[in-house]
C-alpha cells in the first residue's frame, strides 16, 4: 500500500526507526546472551567478557539428558501438534459453519482455557492422571499440552474456514465431488494458510509450555523447556549456563518460525485471535 | 440428523477440554469452598482469606497490576507500530518478519535476557556507567518496571500482528475518503480506522491482559521481594501441598478473568452490536 | 596437598567403617514396623555385616533405579561424574538420573503415595523432607548403611530442626554465610550490628535474600533471631515440637520478635532485598552489592565458573549461623528398595566423599574429613574450619521456621 | 426417455424458513434445450429455489425429477446439474485449466475425453490465452466465463445459472448476455436462469417465470408477459406501464375516457389492463380527450405525459414527428391486451408475513 503523498524522506525515516527498533529490541538482547553464553567471567565494567571459553556449551552438548530431551521434545510436539489439528478440525468446522443453540456459551468455553492459569489445570489433572497412570508418561504429557494449544488451533481454523465461501463448496458438489472430495479438493487446500498459522502457534505454544508439562511429565518425561527450565529458575541462575539453555531452546523455534513465516499469512493469525 | 452431525463434529473439541479443562476447573472451584477430593467440608474461609491477608490481597492486587500496567502501555506501543508496517518503507518486509521473533520466546528467557540487560551492574548499566550514570533500580523494583519491560516484550508482538491485521483489513478507499473529505491524518486515523479496528485491539488487549494475569516468570526473576502475585504464591503453596489456597487463588484469578471478560462482551455488544450482526451471515 | 596424604586419609576413613559394622540391627524410625512397599527385602534381618550379601542380587534382579536431585552445582556434579558411574560400574545396575527441585519432586511423591502407586523415585536428594516424614520414610538409614556408621552425630538424626531418628541421610553439609568482595570491603563485619552500620553507611551495598525466596534469607533472619531474643525466647523458638499455635503466640503475639523485626527494617531501610540465593550473588558479581547472604558450597562454585570475582570470601557473624547437611531419603513406596539402599550407600563411600570435598569444597556430614584435605587454593574461598565447626547454629522445626517467614511478611516487608 | 419432453420437473417444491425466506409449494417444468429464466426482485426466494434443484438446500416438500428420475433426496454430485454462481466461485487454488477439469476429475471421465471435452469447451469460451493463469489474475467477464466452461464442460442435465451477469459492469454485461445466448445455442444446454433483471430475461429466455414473496406469480414467453400479463406485479416488474381500470363486456374492454380495447379472452365486469407506454398511440386531435402534460425528447423516442380525464398516462413514440406540450390529442391502443387478475384479498399480509 502506498502511503498518501508518500515522499522519499519519510521512507527513510520510517526504514532508520525500524533498523534501530530492530537491533535494540532483538539483536541486542539476543547478543548479549550470546556473549554470556560463551563468557570466562564477565565483571563489570567490562563491555565485553574478560575470557572466552566453550566449556558451558560443551558440557551441555555431552549431557546425555539434554540428549533425550531434544528428542522428547521434538516427539512431543509433533504428535501434540498433529492430534491437535485432528481433534481440532471438526469442531472449528461446526463452529464456523453451523449456526445452533448455545453457540456463544461453546466458543466462550473453547476460549476459557486461554484465561485461567495453566497452574490450576495442571494441578487438577495433574492428580487424575496419577489414578490412570498417565503422570510421568509421554501420553499424560501429550495430552496435557493438547489441552493448552486446543482453543488457539481451534480459533484459529474455526475464522480460516468462515472465509472460505460457502459457493465454493456447492460449486465443487454440482461438479461430482461428494463430501470427502470436497474436503480434500477445496477444504483442505484453501484452509492451508489457517491450518499453517494454527500449527505453528500450537508448535510453539507445545515447545514452550512449561507449567504441565513439569507437572505431569518431569521429572520422568524431560522436555527441553522443562530440562532447562530448571537453570533458569530463580534457584539455579548461572548466566552462562542459563544462556547455553536460551539459546539451545531457541535455535528450533527460530528455525521453524524463520521457515514457516516466508510462508506464513500474517491475516489469518491475526483473524483467528483478534476475534472472540 | 443435522443435530446429531453436529454434536459429533463438535464431539473432539468440546470434549477433550470438557475433560482436560472443564473437570479440573470444577475440581478447583469445588476444592476452593472447601468440597472434593481434598475438602473437608463445606467453607469459605480460603476465599475470604485472601482478601482478609495482607500477603493475599497484596497478591491478588499485584497479579492486576503486572496484567494492567503492561497490557495499557502495550497498546501505546502496538499501535504505532501497527500503523507503521502498513506504510511502505526499505526494509519493512524484514521488519514485518522480525518483529513476530518474540511471539516464539518463553517468557522465562524474555524475563532472563531483561535481567542480563537492565540489573544494576547490567549491560545497560555498563554502557550509562561510561557516561557517569546509572541505571537505578528497576529490577525488583516496587513498581515492577523489570517485569513490565519483560511482558511488554513479549506482548508488543503479540498484539502489533492482531491490531496490523485489524489496519490492513480496512479497505484503503476508506481512508482515502475521509482525506478527500477534508480530515487530516490525524483525524482521518481517530475518525475512521481507529473505530473500524477497534473490534481487533479490544479482542488483542484482553487477551493481552488475561495472559499476564498468570504471568509466572517475569515476577519470579524481576519482580519485587513482596508483595507476591498469585501465581508466584499458588507455586509455593503448591511446593508445601496446600490445595485449598492453590484452588482459592486459582478461583479469584478465574473470577478476575472473567468478569474481565464479562464486562469485555458488555461493552462490545454495546458497541459493535450493529457492526456484528450486519457482518454476520 | 599431596596426593599420599589423600590416599591416607581415605585409607583411615574406610578403617572406621568396617570397625562400624558390627552396628546393631536398624529398627523402624517411626512407629513400631516397617511401612515400604516393597517387602523383598527383610528390613528386620538386614544388618550392616550382611547389607551387601542380601541386597545385591536383589538389587541385580531389578537392574535398573531411579534417583532425584535437586538442583546445587556441586552434589550435581558429583552424582554424575564420580557416585553414579563408579555405582552403575560396581553393581551393573543402571541409575535414571534426575535433576528436581525439592518442591516438584516432595509433592510429586506425596501424590503418589497417597495413591497407594511406585513413588516415581527410589532415593531422593532433596533439600527438604516430606511434612509426612513419618510416613514416608521410616528406615532408620544412619544406623543401616554400611558406609554411614562414621556420619557425624550433629548431623544424623535431625535435620534443620526435624528428628527424623536417621531416615534422612546426611551428604553434603552447606552453611549460611555472610559472602563479601574483599576488594571493595575493607573489614568484613563480624557482628549483625556492624552488619547494619556497615548498610547504613554504604546504602545499597547489602544485599539481603528474601526469607520468602531462598534459604540463605531464612538462614540470616533465623540466625538474626537467636541472635537477638532473649535467651528465654530462644529457648521456646528452638523447641523442635512447637506446633503450629505455639510458633504463633511466640512469633506474632509476644514480645520476642519485636528486635528482630526492628533490625531488620532498620537494615532494609538501606539494603536490597532479593529474589533468591542466586539472585544475591548475580548482584555481588555485577559489583553492585559488596555484602550478600549466602551458601558457602553456592558462593565457592560461583567462584569456581568465574560468576563470582576471585575477591569474594565468606564469613560467619558473631553468634552463629544456621547450617546443616542435606542428605537423601528412600520413600516407603519405592519398588525398587534394594537398589536404593545400595545406592545410598554408595553415596557415602569414603572416596566419594573425599572426591567432592576436594574438587568441590562440598563439606562431608562423616568425620574424619576436614579442611586439611581442601587444597590451599580452594581453601582461601571457604569458612576457616575453626569458624565452622564453631558457629555453625541448627535451625528451629520447619513449622516454626514457615510462621517466622510469614510474620516476616506481615511484619516487616508490609511497612 | 423424453416422453414428456420435460428434462426437469418440480413438483409443489417448498422451504420452510431459510433464515428469513421461505418457498412456498412451487411447481414448474424445463423442456429439453429451452432456456428458462426466474425473474425476480431480491429476496423473492428463487435463489433458494435454485439451490434446492441443486441439491445444496435441502426441501422441506415436494419433488424434484430431472429426466423422470426422482433426484430429490440425491446428494448434489449425483444429480447431473451444474451451476454458475454471481460469485462464479472459481477454486482460487486451482488454476484456469484445473477449475474447468475438475468436475470431469470427479466424474471420472477418461483422459483422452477429457483433453477432448475440455478443448472443445475452452474454444467455444474463448478461453485459450488463459488456461495457465490463477483465477486471482482475472478481470470479471473472464472469471465468468471460466465459470460458465467449468459448468458446461461436464455436459449436465441441466444447467442452472444464478444471476451471473450481475457483478458485471453495464456494457460488459450486454456483451456477455450475447455471448450466452450465442452459448447456449452452440450447446443446446436446458438452461435455468435466475436473474432479477427484467431486461436480461427478455433478451435471452424462451420462457420466463415471475416469482414474488417465494411463490410463483406467472409464466410464459417473454413477449406475451411482458404484452399481456395477467399479474398487476408482473406488469409492474417489466418496466413502465399504465395500470388502467377498465369495463368489460364479452372480448372488450371499455376505457374510462371512451373507446375500447380488444382482450384475448372473454369476462365480464369490472377490471385492470396494463397498457405498455409504446402500445398506445397519439394523434393530435382538437376535439380529443387528452393533453400532453409534457414531452420529453429522449433521441429515437419522445417520452409523453398525457393528462386524460383524471389519468396521467405515460406514452412513447419515435421521435419522427413530436407533438408539443399542450397539444390536445386522442389515444388508441394498437394491440390486444389481456385483463389483470383481481389481487386476492388478504394476499398482502401473508405475504408480509412470509418474508
Amino acid at each position: 500500500m502506498k502511503p498518501v503523498g508518500s515522499s522519499r524522506s519519510r521512507g527513510l525515516l520510517l526504514s532508520l526507526a525500524a533498523l534501530v527498533c530492530v537491533l535494540l529490541m532483538l539483536g541486542l538482547p539476543f547478543g548479549i546472551i550470546a556473549l554470556w553464553s560463551v563468557s570466562d567471567g564477565w565483571f563489570p565494567p567490562s563491555l565485553l567478557p574478560d575470557g572466552f571459553t566453550a566449556r558451558h556449551w560443551l558440557m551441555f552438548l555431552n549431557d546425555p539428558s539434554l540428549r533425550s530431551a531434544v528428542v522428547n521434545s521434538l516427539v512431543i510436539t509433533f504428535v501434540v501438534t498433529l492430534a491437535t489439528m485432528i481433534i481440532a478440525m471438526p469442531t472449528a468446522w461446526a463452529l464456523a459453519r453451523y449456526t445452533f443453540p448455545l453457540k456463544k456459551v461453546v466458543e466462550v468455553f473453547v476460549l476459557a482455557p486461554l484465561i485461567v492459569p495453566g497452574i490450576v489445570v495442571a494441578v487438577g489433572l495433574g492428580r487424575v492422571f496419577l489414578k490412570l497412570d498417565l503422570a510421568y508418561t509421554m501420553l499424560g504429557v501429550i495430552i496435557i499440552q493438547v489441552a493448552g494449544v486446543l482453543p488457539m488451533t481451534i480459533r484459529i481454523l474455526a475464522s480460516g474456514f468462515e472465509a472460505i465461501p460457502s459457493d465454493l463448496i456447492a460449486a465443487a458438489r454440482t461438479l461430482g465431488a461428494n463430501r470427502i472430495a470436497v474436503v480434500r479438493h477445496i477444504l483442505v487446500p484453501l484452509s492451508v494458510p489457517a491450518m499453517l498459522a494454527a500449527g505453528l502457534l500450537s508448535f510453539i505454544g507445545s515447545f514452550e509450555e512449561f507449567e504441565r508439562t513439569f507437572i505431569v511429565g518431569a521429572p520422568i518425561v524431560h522436555t527441553l523447556t522443562t530440562r532447562l527450565y530448571i537453570n533458569l529458575s530463580g534457584a539455579g541462575l548461572v548466566v552462562p549456563v542459563a544462556s547455553v539453555v536460551c539459546l539451545i531452546l531457541l535455535l528450533p523455534v527460530f528455525l521453524v518460525f524463520m521457515l514457516t513465516s516466508r510462508i506464513m499469512r500474517d491475516d489469518v493469525m491475526a483473524a483467528g485471535m483478534g476475534k472472540l | 440428523m443435522r443435530a446429531v452431525h453436529l454434536l459429533l463434529l463438535l464431539l473432539p473439541g468440546v470434549g477433550v477440554l470438557l475433560a482436560t479443562f472443564g473437570l479440573p476447573l470444577f475440581w478447583a472451584v469445588l476444592g476452593a469452598f472447601g468440597l472434593g477430593a481434598d475438602g473437608a467440608g463445606f467453607t469459605l474461609i480460603p476465599l475470604t482469606d485472601i482478601f482478609a491477608e495482607p500477603k493475599y490481597r497484596k497478591g491478588l492486587m499485584m497479579s492486576l497490576y503486572y496484567a494492567i500496567a503492561p497490557t495499557t502501555l502495550t497498546l501505546f506501543v502496538a499501535i504505532p507500530l501497527a500503523l507503521m508496517l502498513q506504510k511502505s518503507f526499505i526494509g519493512r518486509k524484514l521488519l514485518n518478519g522480525l518483529y513476530k521473533l518474540p511471539l516464539a520466546v518463553p517468557a522465562i528467557v524474555a524475563a532472563f535476557m531483561v535481567l542480563t540487560l537492565f540489573e544494576q551492574g547490567g549491560f545497560i548499566d555498563r554502557l550509562l556507567m561510561l557516561g557517569g550514570w546509572n541505571i537505578g533500580k528497576i529490577v525488583r523494583d516496587p513498581l515492577g518496571i523489570g517485569v513490565i519491560l519483560a511482558t511488554l516484550w513479549k506482548d508488543v508482538p503479540f498484539m502489533t500482528l492482531i491490531i496490523a491485521g485489524a489496519f490492513g483489513a480496512i479497505p484503503s478507499d476508506t481512508v482515502h475518503a475521509a482525506r478527500s473529505l477534508g480530515a487530516t491524518r490525524l483525524r482521518a486515523f481517530w475518525a475512521v480506522q481507529l473505530p473500524l479496528a477497534m473490534p481487533g485491539i479490544t479482542a488483542a488487549t484482553l487477551l493481552c491482559f488475561v495472559k499476564s494475569l498468570g504471568n509466572f516468570a517475569a515476577p519470579s526473576l524481576l519482580g519485587p521481594a513482596y508483595p507476591l502475585p498469585l501465581s508466584i504464591l499458588m507455586y509455593d503453596s503448591y511446593r508445601d501441598g496446600d490445595w485449598m489456597a492453590i484452588y482459592a487463588m486459582g478461583t479469584v484469578l478465574i473470577l478476575a478473568a472473567f468478569v474481565v471478560l464479562a464486562a469485555y462482551y458488555t461493552l462490545t455488544a454495546a458497541a459493535f452490536g450493529t457492526g456484528k450482526a450486519a457482518s454476520s451471515r | 596437598m599431596s596426593s599420599k596424604s589423600l590416599v591416607a586419609s581415605v585409607a583411615a576413613l574406610a578403617l572406621i567403617s568396617t570397625a562400624a559394622l558390627a552396628a546393631d540391627v536398624a529398627s523402624p524410625a517411626f512407629g513400631d514396623k516397617f511401612n515400604v512397599t516393597d517387602t523383598s527385602v527383610p528390613l528386620d534381618k538386614l544388618t550392616r555385616a550382611n547389607f551387601y550379601e542380601v541386597l545385591v542380587p536383589l538389587a541385580k534382579a531389578k537392574g535398573s533405579l531411579t534417583f532425584y536431585s535437586y538442583w546445587p552445582p556441586a552434589p550435581l556434579v558429583v552424582y554424575q561424574q564420580q557416585i553414579i558411574p563408579s555405582f552403575e560400574k560396581k553393581y551393573g545396575i543402571k541409575v535414571n538420573f534426575n535433576s528436581v527441585e525439592t518442591n516438584v519432586g516432595l509433592p510429586q511423591l506425596d501424590a503418589t503415595f497417597k495413591e497407594g502407586k511406585p513413588s516415581p523415585m527410589d532415593a531422593y536428594f532433596s533439600s527438604d523432607l516430606p511434612a509426612n516424614l513419618d510416613e514416608i520414610a521410616n528406615i532408620r538409614l544412619v544406623d543401616l548403611l554400611p558406609n554411614a556408621a562414621d556420619i557425624d552425630p550433629k548431623y544424623a538424626r535431625t535435620y534443620r530442626g526435624i528428628a527424623h531418628g536417621g531416615a534422612y541421610v546426611p551428604f553434603h553439609a552447606n552453611q549460611t554465610v555472610i559472602a563479601f568482595n574483599s576488594a571493595m570491603v575493607k573489614e568484613a563485619p563480624k557482628t549483625f550490628d556492624e552488619l547494619l552500620a556497615y548498610s547504613e553507611q554504604n546504602p545499597g551495598k547489602v544485599a539481603v535474600t528474601s526469607p520468602l525466596r531462598g534459604g540463605s534469607g531464612s538462614g540470616f533472619l533465623t540466625s538474626l533471631a537467636r541472635q537477638k531474643m532473649s535467651a528465654e525466647c530462644v529457648e521456646k523458638f528452638m523447641d523442635l515440637t512447637s506446633d503450629e499455635a505455639q510458633s504463633k503466640a511466640l512469633v506474632n503475639d509476644g514480645p520476642c520478635f519485636a528486635p528482630v523485626w526492628d533490625y531488620f527494617k532498620t537494615l532494609l531501610q538501606t539494603a536490597q532485598i532479593t529474589n533468591g540465593n542466586t539472585d544475591t550473588l548475580n548482584l555481588m558479581a555485577n559489583g553492585v552489592a559488596t555484602i550478600g547472604t549466602a551458601w558457602e558450597d553456592l558462593t565457592f562454585s560461583y567462584i569456581k565458573g568465574k560468576q563470582l570475582p576471585e575477591t569474594i570470601r565468606v564469613t560467619i557473624l558473631e553468634g552463629g549461623q544456621t547450617g546443616g547437611a542435606e542428605g537423601a531419603f528412600i520413600p516407603a513406596n519405592t519398588d525398587n528398595l534394594a537398589a536404593a539402599l545400595l545406592f545410598m550407600d554408595e553415596m557415602l563411600a569414603p572416596e566419594h566423599q573425599a572426591w567432592k570435598l576436594v574438587g568441590f569444597a562440598s563439606r562431608s556430614p562423616k568425620t574424619g574429613l576436614d579442611d586439611g584435605m581442601i587444597p590451599e587454593d580452594v581453601r582461601k574461598f571457604l569458612l576457616p574450619t575453626k569458624l565452622f565447626a564453631e558457629r555453625q547454629i541448627s535451625s528451629p522445626n520447619p513449622i516454626m521456621s514457615k510462621v517466622v517467614r510469614d510474620a516476616f511478611a506481615a511484619k516487616v516487608l508490609e511497612n | 426417455m423424453t416422453t414428456q419432453a420435460h428434462e426437469l420437473d418440480v413438483l409443489d417444491v417448498s422451504k420452510a424458513f431459510v433464515g428469513t425466506r421461505a418457498l412456498l409449494p412451487t411447481s414448474f417444468a424445463v423442456k429439453k434445450g429451452e432456456f428458462v429464466t426466474i425473474l425476480g426482485p431480491s429476496g423473492c426466494g428463487k435463489s433458494t429455489l435454485l439451490r434446492i434443484i441443486t441439491g445444496i438446500t435441502e426441501p422441506s416438500g415436494g419433488r424434484i425429477l430431472l429426466r423422470d428420475r426422482d433426484i430429490t433426496r440425491l446428494p448434489p454430485e449425483r444429480r447431473d446439474i451444474a451451476i454458475v454462481f454471481q460469485s462464479y466461485a472459481l477454486f482460487p487454488h486451482m488454476s484456469v485449466a484445473d477449475n474447468i477439469l475438475f468436475g470431469l476429475k470427479m466424474k471420472r471421465v477418461p483422459k483422452e475425453e477429457r483433453r477432448r471435452r475440455f478443448d472443445q469447451v475452452v474454444a467455444i469460451c474463448g478461453l485459450e490465452s488463459l488456461v495457465t493463469r490463477s483465477p486471482r489474475q482475472l478481470s470479471g467477464g473472464q472469471q465468468q466465463r471460466v465459470a460458465l466452461a467449468r459448468a458446461l464442460v461436464v455436459q449436465p442435465a441441466l444447467l442452472l445459472l444464478d444471476e451471473p451477469l450481475s457483478n458485471l459492469d453495464a456494457k460488459l454485461r450486454e456483451t456477455l448476455r450475447e455471448e450466452l445466448m450465442a452459448l447456449h445455442k452452440r450447446t443446446g444446454s436446458t438452461t435455468l436462469y435466475v436473474t432479477h433483471d427484467q431486461s436480461e430475461a427478455m433478451s435471452m429466455s424462451d420462457r420466463i417465470i415471475v416469482m414474488k414473496d417465494g411463490q410463483v406469480v406467472e409464466s410464459g414467453a417473454p413477449r406475451s408477459l411482458y404484452m399481456r400479463p395477467r399479474q398487476r406485479f408482473t406488469a409492474l416488474f417489466f418496466g413502465h406501464t399504465n395500470i388502467v381500470p377498465v369495463d368489460v363486456d364479452g372480448d372488450r374492454a371499455r376505457l374510462p375516457w371512451g373507446g375500447a380495447v380488444a382482450l384475448i379472452e372473454k369476462a365480464s365486469g369490472r377490471g385492470e389492463i396494463s397498457l405498455r407506454p409504446e402500445c398506445l398511440s397519439l394523434v393530435a386531435d382538437p376535439a380529443g380527450p387528452g393533453v400532453v402534460d409534457a414531452a420529453v425528447f429522449m433521441g429515437a423516442d419522445v417520452h409523453y405525459t398525457v393528462r386524460i380525464g383524471d389519468h396521467l398516462l405515460r406514452v412513447r413514440r419515435g421521435s419522427a414527428a413530436p407533438l408539443a406540450e399542450g397539444t390536445r390529442v386522442s389515444v388508441t391502443v394498437d394491440a390486444p391486451v389481456s385483463l389483470l387478475a383481481a389481487e386476492p384479498p388478504g394476499a398482502a399480509d401473508a405475504t408480509v408475513e412470509a418474508r
